[in-house]
This record gives C-alpha cells, structure tokens and sequence, in this order.
C-alpha cells in the first residue's frame, strides 16, 4: 500500500512539468466514465502548465466520491470531513498565504451540508479556487437527492421526486462575493482546463461549478443532457465584468429552466482586494517561523494594573 | 423504588421527590458569623444593567488592587443588555482572595431590588449607601444584621457635579472609598488616566463627582472598622479568559478563530484586540463548526492554533474534534463552561461538560483535558494544552467555565512568564531529515508520535486523511479493508494513535494532596476532592475549618484526561473519609473516579443553581460530613 | 512506567509498545476444526465491487429463508461505488444462525483476489467455485483446507445464456445451488418475479443462465455433504435497519428526518419510499443539524418523530439533542455505529460511540440509551424508545451498529406486531382538561413529567425555550437569574427534569444472566459481560463451549442509561469470575460499569479492527480466561 | 413570575382583535429605542389585522436579543437555539400545515451560524415568514460583527474593521427561491407592519429583511443613518414580479454601495406551489390526528420474504 509521491521537479535544469508530474500512484477509484476525472485532468494541466512546485500546492477537500480528489495528485492534500473542506482551507491559506490552495467537493460536500461555509468562504475573497464537482446526487452514499438535483428528480431519499427548488451555484457564488465565477462542464475537456488555469490565476476566490456527470446514479443529467443544452457565454458576447449581465446568465439555469446551461466565465471582478492583502497580521507576509512579537514586558502587562 | 433509585447513582437522593418546597436558601454566602476588626473588605454595588455597575466594580477593584491588596472580584448580570438586576462584589484583603468571602462591608444600592435582596447578607458593622431619594431601607431589612444605612442623594449629586444622573455610581464609589478607608488618590489617578483622552473638562468632573461622594459619606458617616495592611506589591488585577489569552499567545499560538460566546467571549476580543501587534492572525468564524475546522486548517498549515467556545459551541465543535485525533494535528480548544443544558443560564456558572468534552465524537482517539484551578493556573494550563498538543499532536481542552473566565484575581507578576517555550520537536517546517525519507506522515513509532511535515517542504507531500489510513497516508477504506493486510495496518494505526496517551500521562504532573498548615495531608480525618474552579473556595473553606481544629485535606484534580488514576487511587485508598465538591448535579469527576479507579466516593456537595460556590455554604457542607 | 500504565485502564495494554509485528490472523474466522457431515451451510461470493456480488448474495440468502432454514447474511463492502474488493457472506441453518460462523463451504470467486484472500478459510470437503478462464487455485492455497476447486466458466457460459458477462453472478449462483443441495425452484421463482417487469425475454435469459450454471456443476461436480433440514417455516428476512425503520412507523413515528450516512441511509431509503403510503412525513435534510432540528419542530408541533445517522452524523446533532433535553419535546434518535474515528472506515463495523452519546450536549438532562441485541430486537428497541420518548417527553437515543444495521437475519414473523401502542398520555392534542388550568407547560410534578400540549390547543399558548424557565415557561435568565428566587426556581427545574430517570428506570426491563441449556446461570464459573450486536456471536461462542463442558452464563446489556445498576452489581458481584466483550479499543462499556457500580472487569477480549466478531475469536479469547 | 397568556378572543360574539390581544404580560427586555420594537408591533399589528387566534399562531426564534421576540406575544412560541428556528420551524409546519409559522432572529443568527438553513429553508418556499431583526451587529453577545456589517466597521472582533463582502440577504433570498421578499425599516412602522402582513397572507416562503438598529451597540447603521438613505421601492415603479429587476434592485445595498437603500417589496411570486402543496404524505391534511396508515399485515410483510 506504499505509494510515494515524488514533486514534479526539484533541483538542477528546470524542466518543463507535465501532467504526470502530478500524477500520484493512488489509482483513481471513480466509476470509469464519472466526470470527475475530466475535471481532475484539468486541474493536473492547469497546474503543470503554471509550473507550480507541488510542494506549494494544497488541495483540501470533504467527504464524496469527488472528495478522493486529492489522494490522485502529487501535491500536498487535506482530505477533511464532510462540509468543511472550505473552513479548513480558510484556515490553511491564512496560516500560508504563499501557498496556492485548491478546494475540491462535491454538491452535497459544497451546497447542503457545507452551504453556509460556502457564503462565508466567498464572501472573504481569500485567493482560494473551488472547483464544485457538481453532479446533482449524492455519489458515495449511493445515490440520494442533492441540492442541484431538478425538480422532479426521482432518487433514494425523494422516491416521488424532488419537490425543493434547486440550489444556484453560479448565482450563489456570484451573491456571495466570488470575484471569478465559471461554469465548466466535464464533457469538454479544453475549456474546463483554462477555466480551472484562470481560476487559480486569479487574485480572489474563484468558484468553478463544474457539470461532471455521475454515471451510476444520475440517469437524468448525463453527459448528452448538458450536451444538448450548454452553450458558451464567450460565444453570446457575454461581459464578465459587468455583474448585472452575470446575474442575468446565472439565472438561466437552473432557476429559470433547464433548457438552456451556460457554461463559460460569468463573472470576473479583478479590483477587490483579497482577504490577505486587508488582513492587518499579514501586513508582514506568513507568519511560520515568525515569532509572537511582545514589546517589553511592561507594556504588555500594564493593561492588567 | 429505592433499590431502583440505588441504581442511579448519578441522581442526587437528597430532594428528588421534593415537591413544592424551597431548598435551604444558601448561596449568597452569609451564615450569620459576627467579626469585630475585620481584616478585609468586601463591596457590593447593585441596580440595574445599564447602571454602569461593572465599570464602578472595576474601579474599586482596581483601587483595591493599587493599594497592594489581593483582590478577588465578579460580576454578576443577566442575559440581556438592559434592566436585568446586576451587581458587582469585590473582596479585599492583604492575603490571597479565595473566593467571594461571605457578607458584605458595604453595600451600594443603585436601585431599591439591591436593598430588598442583598441587605440580608449585610456583615455585622457594615453600611449600606443608598439614595434616600429614590430608595429606602425598612427597619427589619437591616435589624438582623446590624448594619448602617447611609443615605447619600447619589442622583442629585451626580447632577451637580456632572449633571448626567448616570454618574451616580461615581458618586457611590467615592463615598465607598471613604467608608473603606482606601486611598482616593489611586482612584483620581485611574479616573484621570481613563478620561484623559477626553480633555480636562471630563476629567474635572469625574473627579468632582467622585469627591462629592467621598466628601457625603465624610460629613454624614463614619468609616467602617477595617484594618486593611495596604502594601506597594504591584500586582495584576486578571480573570481567567484574560489569562488564557494572554498565555496563549506567549504560548505561540499563531492563529485564532473564534464564534462569540459567553463566556468565552472575552479571549477572542483579547486577541483580536492585540492580534496584528503580536502577530497572532484572529478570524472570527461564521460559526463554532468553521471556528473549529479553520484552526484545525491553519494547525495544519504550520501555525500553533486555537478556538475557545463554551458548552453550546462545543457541541457543534464535536465532529472536527475527532478530525483533529484523527488527522493528528495539534489543536487547543478553550471550553469556557455556563450554565446548561442546552441555552440554560448564559451568564451563569456550572461545570457540567466534562461528560461531553471526554466522549466528544465518534470513535476512539488520544486527546487531553485540562482544568485550571486558578486564574494563574490558567495562564499555566493554556501553555500546558499548547505544549502537549504539539508534542503529541492531538487535540487538547482546556475546561475552565464562567467564574473563572469571568471574575477577577490579583495575581502576582512573578506567576506571568513571557518567554514561554513551545516544543515543537515533532514539526517539520523546513526540510526533512535524512532519517525519515522516505517520507511517511503517520509512520508507526514506539510513541505513537509521528514527525510531521507542513506544506511547503519539499519531500512531505502527503495526503493527510480522516479515513483510515496507512502509513504513508493512503487510503485503507476504499478498496482493501477488512482484508488481512488492511486489518493488520488498520489496528496498528489504531495502536499507534491510542499509544499517546503513554506519553501524556508522563508529562502530566500527577496530583498531590494538601492540607492548610498544621495538618498532615496524609493522615486528615477528611480528604475532599474538587476539581478546577472550585479548588479555591475548597481551600479556603477548609482552612477555615482546620484553624478551628479540623483535620482535613483537598485532592484538587486539574489534569483529567488522561486520568491519573494510578496516583489518585493510591491517595483516596489510604484516606480515612473522603468527600467531592463540584458544580454539577451528575457527579461527573466522582463518576470519573470511579470509572478509572473503581473507587466510589460515599459524600459529596453538588451545586448546580449558577452561582459560584461560597465558603460558608461550602463549610456547612463539609461540617455535614465530619 | 507500569505504574503510569495501570493508571490508564483505556489503554489496551497486550500489544501497547508493539512495534513492526502483524497482530495474529483472526477477523476471518477460522480455527480449523473438521465436520464431517454438516448440518449447516456457508456460502461466501466475492469479486470486485460492480460484479453483483450483493444481488447474488442476496439471492441466495432468500433461497435458503425460503427453503425454512434460518440464515444470516452478511455484505462486506468498501467506501467507493466501483473496483473495492467485496464479499457476500451467508450462513444457512435449521436452527437460529448468530453468527457468520466459522469457515466456507462454497467459495464463489468472481476474481483472483477472492481466492488468494478467502480460500484459507474453507471448511475440510468446502468447494471453491471459479473461472478458469480468468483465475486459477494454486495447490498449496487449497492444501491446509482439504477444499476442492471446481473450475466454470462463468464469463463464457454468461455470454453464452445471457450475452452480458456481469451474469456471471447468475451462473455462479445456479453452480452454489446445486452444490449446497438447495432447492432451484425458489430461485428460479424470484428470477421470475424480480424481472417480469422487464418482460418474458429477461426472465427466460436469467432462469437459463443459472441453469447453465446448475447443470455446469451438476456434470463436473458433487454436492456437499451437506444435511439441511429444510422447513416450510415461513419466516422475514431482515435486517437490524429494516427492522427499525418498519417498527418506527409501526410505533406511531409519523415524521422522519434524515441526512444520507452510511450504515443509516437505509432506514432513510425504506421510510422515504413507505413515507405517503403508511402516512409519515419524510424529508432529507440539509445535514444532520437540519434533521434534528426539523424532528424537533414535528415533535414539538405533535408527531411523534425520529432522526437516524451514524456517529459523524450524530457528532452535529450534539447540541439539539441537548435541546429536545431541555424543551422536554420527545425525540428518537437512531444511531447506527460504524468504524470510527473520525471519517474511519465509513463501511466497517465498531461499538465506539457509547462515550459520546452519553455525554452528548452541554449540562445534564434526562435520556436514555437502549443498544439492540439482535434483528428482532431492534423492532423492540424502537418502540421502546418511542414509548419512552412520548411519556417521559425525553430524547432517547437507539444505538446500533453497523453490523447490525446492514446484516440479514431471519426472523419469526410472530416477533412482529404490527399494531404497536404508543403511550401519549402526557400530551395534550385537542383539550385542557380542567385539572391543568391555568396551563403550566413545565409544572413541577413528582415524577417530573409535565403534560404537553401543542400548539392549537387553546389555553395552552406558552413560549417552550431552551434558556432556563419557570414552570409556565417564563425565562429566568434575563432579569432576577442569581437572585433567590430565581436560584430556587432553577434548581427545582433542574431537579424536575432529573426526576425523570427515575420513572424510565422503573420501566426499563432490568437484565438477567442467560447460560446455555444445562448450565446454571447464577452458579457458572464464568459470566461474559456483552452489549449490543455482540450478544449473538457471544451466545454462540458460550453455547458450544458450554458443550464442550465449560460453565459459562452470559450478562447481556442493552438499556444503557439509566444504567441498571443495582441489577448489574448484584449479579456482577456474586458472579465467580468475569470478562466482557465488546466492539472498541477503550472498553466503553467496560467503564460504564465501573463508572455505574464501581465493579471492575478483570478480562476483556476488545475488537476494534471494523469486522464483525467470529465465533472462533470468540471462543479462542473465552478460553484464555477459563 | 406566572404571566398569564390569553387567548384573544374565544366564544361568543366574535370581537375585533387589537394588538393587546397579542401583547404577553412579559416585559419587553429590549434596550429603550431598539429596532426591535417596531417589528414586535407590526407582528402584533398584522395577525390582529388578520384575526389569527393566539393558538394557532406558533412564533419560532433562535438566540440573540431579537430572538426573545415570541415571548412578548400571547401565542405559542418556541425559543430555539442559535441559528436553528428554520429548521424548527419547517418541522413546526410540516408536522401541521394548518398552523401559521412565524419564524424571527438576528442577522447572526440566521446570516452566519444559520446561514446553510437560510438557503435550504427558502427554496422549499414552505409557507413561513421569516422577519430579520438585522441590526448589522451582534447585540446579545455585546457587539462583534455581523455578517451584514459593513467593510470597515470597528467592533469587539474586528478592531481595526471588517474586512469582508457583507452578506446581501435580499439578494440571496431571491436567489435562494424565497417567493416573497421585503426589506422593512424599523424607523416605518407603517410600511413596516403592512409588509408583515403581506408575507403572512403570501402562500409560500416570505423574507423581510428588518433594518432594527441596535441603539447599544452599533453607532454606525444608526435611524438617521437609515433615513438619510431609505427610498421606498414603490415610489420608483419597482414591479416585484420581475425576477431580474428584483436582483438589480436587491445589489444596491450592501453589495453596490451604501447611498441608498431600497425599502419595500423587492419580488414575489404567487404561482410557484408550497412544499406542502407537493408533500405527497400531505395530501389528507395534518398528520396529527391520522394514524399509520398500513394495509393488511401481509403487504406490509411480504418485501421482507
Ligand atoms: C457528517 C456527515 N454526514 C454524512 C456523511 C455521509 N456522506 C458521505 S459523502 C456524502 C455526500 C456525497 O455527495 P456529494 O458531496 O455530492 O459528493 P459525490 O459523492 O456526489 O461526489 C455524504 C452525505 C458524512 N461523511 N459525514
Ligand atoms: C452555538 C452557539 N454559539 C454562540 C452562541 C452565543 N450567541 C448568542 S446570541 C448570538 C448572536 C447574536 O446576534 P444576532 O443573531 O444578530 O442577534 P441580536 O442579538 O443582534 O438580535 C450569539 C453568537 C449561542 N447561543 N450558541
Ligand atoms: S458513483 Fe457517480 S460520482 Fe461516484 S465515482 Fe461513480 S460515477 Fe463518479
Ligand atoms: S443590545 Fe441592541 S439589539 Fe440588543 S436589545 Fe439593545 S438595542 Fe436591541
Ligand atoms: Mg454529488
Ligand atoms: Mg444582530
């Protein structure tokens, strides 16, 4: 059971990284055919393609079949409990805000148990990336209704049918304070990959809800069913600056109907500042092997005369 | 019936199919003993919230503590912001406050409820100020108690002086000062320091009401027959949130987040209010779950963290407790106990979590528990916690509850070191060592403790996991378990965790006995054991005791998990009669005695009504027992 | 050192410093005794998770249910969807099966991995079922076990009958059939049932495929010898989820709230798909805190109502069970233990959440724990814990475990009753009688149990609130909390609500000792202690030792809390020697009892590897201690 | 401390109900001025309107000092536990859909540490009304941030100011699925117990935002501060049923900026059904008074066989 799990480059010549290179030995336990393993390809190349050192990288996720994310990568990896990987992603880029921190997590993980941290994680505009493995069911528990599951939707725990109103991820995210918010969807490989490259290039929390189809137990929305339906918004001329217009393309799917699923870059807000750059501690940069700063005893003490 | 009820040991017997009748009515401490001379002072000001008790309490607690008294200090109020009955006690003397004595030298009655309740608890030549204006004291409220009233026109004069009626309590503060014999000039010189950055004017008039007050009670009354040893021991004047926070960022506690919660409350404004200068990064979380798994994220990450909470945050704190045992990184959880269940009283005490701390989450994993028995203690079990969580990287609580979080101690500077070490020996921040590559995060080791590595070094990566795992952090849970080769790692991983628990037990000091001067702890009549908070009071009530000839001794416990059963079984089998005082109704440390050393403890005095434990109440309990 | 260790008695001390060396090879139940002629029959399929392994199983067990044998069955899966190795274990008999058992009489393996791992545990004359064509049975894997391999082409004789090989399973299936001597029909008849919906073509293809199968081994191999008395006893075959989920809505459970968690989904899944037919509300909730609390807010408003979720889940619900305490609204919460801690082994079994639901929530307050022995008694359980729920208005917690919740049994159809009564006399639906005007929701009562009324009910109106209260709800923490009058209001409350163990313990069922026919259970040289699930296999282990000539009676704990002590001390005390079995590292319920009685459990045999316990095991750790 | 609570009005004549029929005898513990108040009259003001007797009436709260709210009312009432009274209150209404559910809390209470059940309670559009006593601050725990505190603000927990994105609760109703959402203002009254009384009446999920200043503890969102700023939506030819202009609307304030913010009806939808409309076990009514429903021992027994 010993997999060791070598950084993609180290000393001497750089040379340039590959997809392998994040390759980690673990064989990946997905159903074949799951769409977790397009967004997992994309988020192997993004990474190789920005040269990051895998000894940088942190990717924390919950619980979830999409949760074993980062057990199939070389970097470093916080597979937590379920809900909470973005608390505990919160904290680590805090603590290291020099690291890139990747959160990964299903739609259950992200948007029901998890669904407060999911404002207050965005909210922060820490320069996190989330991709949402979003496949409308609950995967590892054997298929139960999740919050993106459509109305109607007939699974274990809703026998008739789903007769809760969708949750929104891209409005939500949008809501919430995301500054870089993209649907991407895992039947087209290209396009999920530079999604996931400009989200962790961007300064700021970039939510990336990704379409990833769950072969075993969702036998609505397959890969032909978004296929039939995604268009992208690069195509329609869409604005991502403009936050109205965002609203607007957010609000197509799935509140409005399912007809149409827009995937692409909704939204992208570039002057916010991040949660770091504001957080008077880090004025300083990280604070590892900084130590507690006391002036003199006296100083610190007198409060309590 | 009674042999069913034989079977509940955590029933208390005593009044359990009581009906309709008031239990004896302690609580507030006076039994009634006459003194002459008495060597210390204690205050009480009264009225409603929004009175502006707490900051007159804090004044005359701090005179006090400037006058080289030892001080002990608490504010009692409700759970609303405005109109509930509050008041403030301070007791003064040059040895060290134990506890909040019992009676009252002079009581300052903001409103007319203050009178009405806490007159009867008057000691013999006390004085109670009152504002003859809006309040009266009746006859057979003071009778019993011989006590003075002394009317003193609070509203008019703080609308003379600083023509806004809420100075009243300026106004009462001085003429305490001067029934108290304590030297004004502190005060001015506090109110001076306070107002100055509101210019000359503020501070005249703070003075002048002040002075007002000392000048009434000078004209109208007499001062009280006190003999206080005033010194120039310079001491702080602390509670115990201020000595966990303090302690925790000398401890090297790097990172805090936190959801507001009486009592705990105070550490997270502590440090938020001194983060950026210290260097401490504090995240107020959206609630206790993320308050938790941030810490747990930044522990991780290479930074020594912390959350604090009470009772009701700890419960949503339970889940990512395990994750910490399992993922085996260091944490420190603060868990300031109120009084419960569930809402119960917010702003009141009790110490009945313990149950829930040391069950917290499902499975089986190492952690530790700690409660301080005193504020000083405090500052020593918040390094403690730091130290063994790092060292053995598991999850550590700190137990204190609302009394000691909340009331105020002088404590000697001597007892406050800085430059506090943190062992970090089993953190790996920069480079791995050639003796642990490859490298294997949870490798099995003779002490269970695996070095561990921090994300940036090269050679570590790793994926840490709450799923079983095996050394090397794979997964044992997705595809092999239950197999022979995945049990095999499954039980030593288990083993290997499990074994820190050796490791701490060796660190913990074990608890000893005490006995007040002149009597041999070893061979008391009595042993009474207390656990955190309540040790003081337990001293000082049995103190009292054996300076009137009783032989007993107190086995304090502090350090509870894990146990030193061992060292407590020997102690309480060699004593001749034993006995536990605890704020709780369950019995939960005699339960754990029990549990880890198959000893019953046949007396004990449980309190359970939010009140802090006072000496004579305590006294009368333990005289049941002789 | 050993002194520190004798002071931590949740330390297993046998392998504590063990370092590198593998624990022995048990967990698979075998110990190597022959049979000649058996009178039962052990069928375990195994391949890779997506092979039908659990169809297959499953229709096997049913084979033997209805061919009037008792079986016990049991799924060995991993925690991902496809690719983990799992196994399907059934044990058929003309007696009560309670246990795995020991040993295999028909291996059917699906892939080479089955037979690497499972063919050193096959009975003396056992066959190993597996395809040539893909894996193969080296000599030396079959020699210790005297087993034969029967080679059959599953993949190709699938292909052949039912053009898609995933029907291997149904080959292999026909193959065990005649093999175990079993009768074909019934299988054939729940082919037929099972894919009518699918039409005349699907069915034929699955009746011929496990024809093939049959007629394969029927050619190339010989039955067991095997004697099965086979019945035309009719009975359920269940497992401990079914039986809960069914007894719940049979107890009068009218709402459900559940979040998804493995072992507890399946009460979700079977009352979700009952839910409008039998008249229960059921929702999935957001997570485990929605679900309790949505329990809360039906029970409050009138339902009787229940959660379920296992350990992590019940790790959130912390806080609101605490609030069902103090709201005093009655709520069942189903606990189904899996192996912990943390995330764990989410598929594997373990009996390590006494702790924290014991201790579950800040403060005290009254509840009650009932651990299910068996199948059948998990019907009982539930509604007993609903009984208890309604009349003591009290959260009471079902504590299961995986094991439990996820194996079959067969059970007699007379251990269910369907027509269940629910005891709601101390609530209020439609009137106030006389006797309760004016209204006081939390009045004080002898026995603390205060008649509910809900809302719609006029002269009822009250605001239930989890901030401590007086008798007709009104807070007392946010104006006179601390004054005498509320102090003596809130220990009444406190001691009220306390007050109601006592009336569940008079209606708790107190445990008696159990020993195999002929062996006198008060005078038996040994008294196994078990809770929970592990009662059967422990019955199993003491019967056939007791056969053997030993003298052993059982103690079998399944209410918890409020602990029957004085039935437990007494029997404890006067019992020659003890030992005590159960399913964790620390000996939860080992400290349990110490903690209740004082009695310590000089031996244990403890398992905390996520497998259920093997008779062999069983019996191998008894006779260290004989 | 015995309050007697009683019914407005029983047999006989039925009588109008005024406002003290809904007034306990229980003192108001709010500080002298606080927001509160208002919202406390326009909940008594609109179920007088409205002729609910006080038993049919069940008032859920978490903690906080808003969450003292259902004990100034004669109703029945459950003062829950922080951040849950959405979760309480949606089994309070499941169990029995005949009552009316008023759910009420803080901006912490139901913002942060409720905030997962914010979402999941509104996109059931169960017919509750949820009002928020947003005072931007946390006033029981005496004065941390809130998550509608806006960027900047200096309070116990964050001395040198917020430095996060305030939650936008309009918004986030809106797009959580909440059929009827309001923004009040405790400084009118008037509008104030109208709004309240339209969510009563709205079948489906109703959320009105309460501007309540906490007069203690936040000098910043003071009334004059409010004043200067509130316009009202319906001055400006706001049309609610428009989805679209409803968020437009709604990220005026906090998320675009502090100069203005809109009071009144934001959006409503009157023909989306009620969770209790689809609830297939519903279909008869309350369950309270209707037994198990099982057919002959032998249905019920036969899956196990
Ligand atoms: C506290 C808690 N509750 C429930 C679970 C069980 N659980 C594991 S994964 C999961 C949901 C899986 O769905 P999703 O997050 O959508 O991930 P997917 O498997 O679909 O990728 C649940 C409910 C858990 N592990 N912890
Ligand atoms: C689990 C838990 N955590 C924390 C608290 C402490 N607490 C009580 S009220 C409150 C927040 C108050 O703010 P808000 O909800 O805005 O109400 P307000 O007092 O401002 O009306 C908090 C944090 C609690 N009671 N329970
Ligand atoms: S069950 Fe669904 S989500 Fe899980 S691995 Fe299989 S296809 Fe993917
Ligand atoms: S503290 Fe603020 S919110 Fe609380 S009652 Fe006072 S004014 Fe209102
Ligand atoms: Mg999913
Ligand atoms: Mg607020």
């Amino acid at each position: 059971m010993t997999v060791s799990k070598q950084p993609p480059t180290a000393e001497g010549e750089p040379k340039p990284l590959t997809m392998k290179d994040y390759t980690s030995e673990t064989k990946v336990t997905w159903c074949p055919g799951c769409g977790d393993f397009a967004l997992l390809a994309g988020v192997r190349k993004a990474l190789a393609a920005m040269g990051k050192h895998t000894k940088d990288v942190v990717i924390v996720s919950g619980i979830g079949c999409s949760s074993n994310f980062p057990h199939f990568l070389t970097s470093y990896g916080l597979h937590s409990i379920h809900g909470r990987a973005l608390p505990v992603a919160t904290g680590v880029k805090l603590a290291r805000p020099e690291l890139t921190v990747i959160v990964a997590g299903g739609d259950g993980d992200g948007l029901a148990i998890g669904a407060g941290h999911f404002l207050h994680g965005m909210r922060r505009n820490l320069d996190l990336t989330y991709v949402l493995m979003d496949n409308e069911i609950y995967g590892l528990t054997v298929g139960q209704a999740s919050p993106t599951s459509l109305m109607g939707h007939q699974t274990k725990s809703t026998p008739e049918g789903v007769i809760e109103h969708p949750i929104n991820p891209i409005a939500l995210a949008i809501t919430a304070g995301a500054t870089f918010v993209a649907r991407a969807f895992s039947g087209d490989n290209k396009g999920l990959s530079e999604l996931v490259q400009q989200g962790i290039e961007h300064k700021g929390f970039a939510f990336i809800d990704t379409m990833s189809p769950c072969v075993t137990f969702n036998k609505w929305n397959t890969y032909d069913w978004f296929k039939e339906r995604v268009y992208n918004l690069s195509d329609q001329g869409h604005d991502p600056t403009n936050l109205q217009a965002a609203m607007a393309r957010a609000l197509e799917f799935p509140t409005l109907g399912n007809d149409k699923v827009p995937i692409g870059l909704f939204y992208r807000n570039t002057s916010k500042p991040t949660y770091e750059e504001l957080e008077p501690a880090l004025r300083k940069g990280s604070l590892l092997t900084r130590p507690v700063d006391f002036p003199d005893r006296e100083s610190v003490l007198k409060e309590f005369y | 019936m009674d042999k069913l009820l034989s079977g509940l040991p955590w029933l208390v017997r005593r009044n359990d199919l009581r009906e309709g009748t008031s239990p004896p009515l302690r609580g507030a401490g006076w039994d009634g003993r006459s003194t002459m001379t008495r060597h210390e002072l204690t205050l009480r000001a009264g009225g409603k919230a929004g009175d502006g008790i707490a900051s007159l309490g804090d004044t005359l607690a701090r005179t006090c503590s400037r006058a080289g008294l030892h001080v002990g200090a608490y504010n009692h109020y409700q759970s609303v912001i405005r109109g509930g009955h509050v008041w403030y006690h301070v007791r003064a003397r040059a040895d060290e406050v134990l506890s909040a004595g019992d009676g009252i030298d002079v009581l300052l009655a903001l409103d007319q409820l203050t009178i009405d309740t806490h007159a009867r608890w008057m000691n013999p030549g006390g004085v109670i100020l009152f504002d003859p204006d809006k309040t009266k004291v009746a006859p057979e409220q003071i009778a019993p108690t011989t006590a003075t009233p002394l009317g003193i026109p609070l509203a008019a004069l703080a609308k003379q002086h600083a023509s806004d009626p809420i100075m009243r309590n300026t106004v009462g503060a001085g003429a305490a000062l001067y029934l108290s014999g304590l030297p004004k000039e502190l005060t001015e010189e506090m109110l001076r320091q306070a107002f100055k950055r509101k210019g000359d004017e503020v501070v005249a008039s703070n003075i002048n009401t002040l002075n007002a007050g000392y000048d009434f009670a000078k004209e109208h009354g007499a001062p009280l027959n006190l003999e206080l040893a005033t010194s120039r021991k310079k001491r702080l004047l602390m509670t115990g949130n201020d000595a966990i926070a303090l302690g925790a960022v000398a401890s090297g506690c790097r990172f805090a987040a936190q959801y507001p919660m009486t009592p705990a409350s105070p550490i997270m404004h502590w440090i938020a209010s001194h983060a950026s200068a210290y260097n401490v990064i504090f995240k107020q979380a959206e609630d206790e779950l993320a308050a938790i798994n941030l810490a747990i994220g930044a522990s991780y990450a290479g930074l020594p963290s912390m959350t604090a909470t009470s009772g009701g945050g700890f419960s949503l704190m339970v889940e990512a407790f395990g994750q910490a045992g399992m993922l085996e990184v260091p944490l420190v959880v603060v868990e300031v106990q109120r009084c419960g269940p569930s809402t119960g009283l917010p702003t009141k005490t009790e110490q009945a979590d313990l149950d829930m701390v040391k069950g917290a989450s499902q499975g089986e994993f190492p952690r530790a528990i700690i409660a301080p028995l005193n504020i000083a203690d405090c500052y020593t079990a918040i390094h403690e916690a730091f130290t063994i969580a790092e060292r053995f990287q598991v999850p550590v609580c700190v137990l204190s509850d609302l009394y000691l979080g909340e009331h105020w101690e002088t404590v000697d500077p001597e007892a406050i070191d800085l430059q506090l070490p943190l062992d970090r020996s089993t953190t790996i921040l920069s480079q791995i060592p050639a003796s642990e590559r490859p490298y294997l995060r949870y490798k099995f080791t003779p002490d269970g403790v695996s070095p561990r590595v921090v994300p940036g070094v090269d050679g570590g990566q790793h994926v840490a996991s709450t799923d079983e795992h095996d050394e090397d952090s794979t997964l044992i849970g997705d595809v092999l378990a239950g197999l022979p080769q995945a049990i095999d790692v499954r039980v030593r991983m288990m083993e290997k965790r499990m074994r820190k628990l050796v490791g701490i037990a060796k660190v913990f000091k074990q608890p000893t006995l005490w006995a007040p001067p002149g009597v041999d702890a070893g061979h008391a009549k009595l042993t009474v054991v207390c656990w955190g908070s309540t040790q003081r009071v337990v001293r000082e009530a049995v103190t009292e005791l054996c300076h009137h000839g009783a032989s007993i001794a107190t086995l304090e416990l502090r350090n509870l998990l894990p146990f030193p059963a061992a060292t407590v079984s020997d102690l309480l089998s060699k004593a001749h009669k034993t006995m536990i005082i605890e704020g709780n109704y369950t019995g939960q440390v005699e339960r754990l005695i029990r549990e880890q050393t198959g000893l019953s403890i046949p007396h004990h005095y449980r309190k359970y009504d939010g009140e802090p434990f006072y000496p004579s109440d305590v006294r009368a309990a333990i005289k049941e027992v002789l």
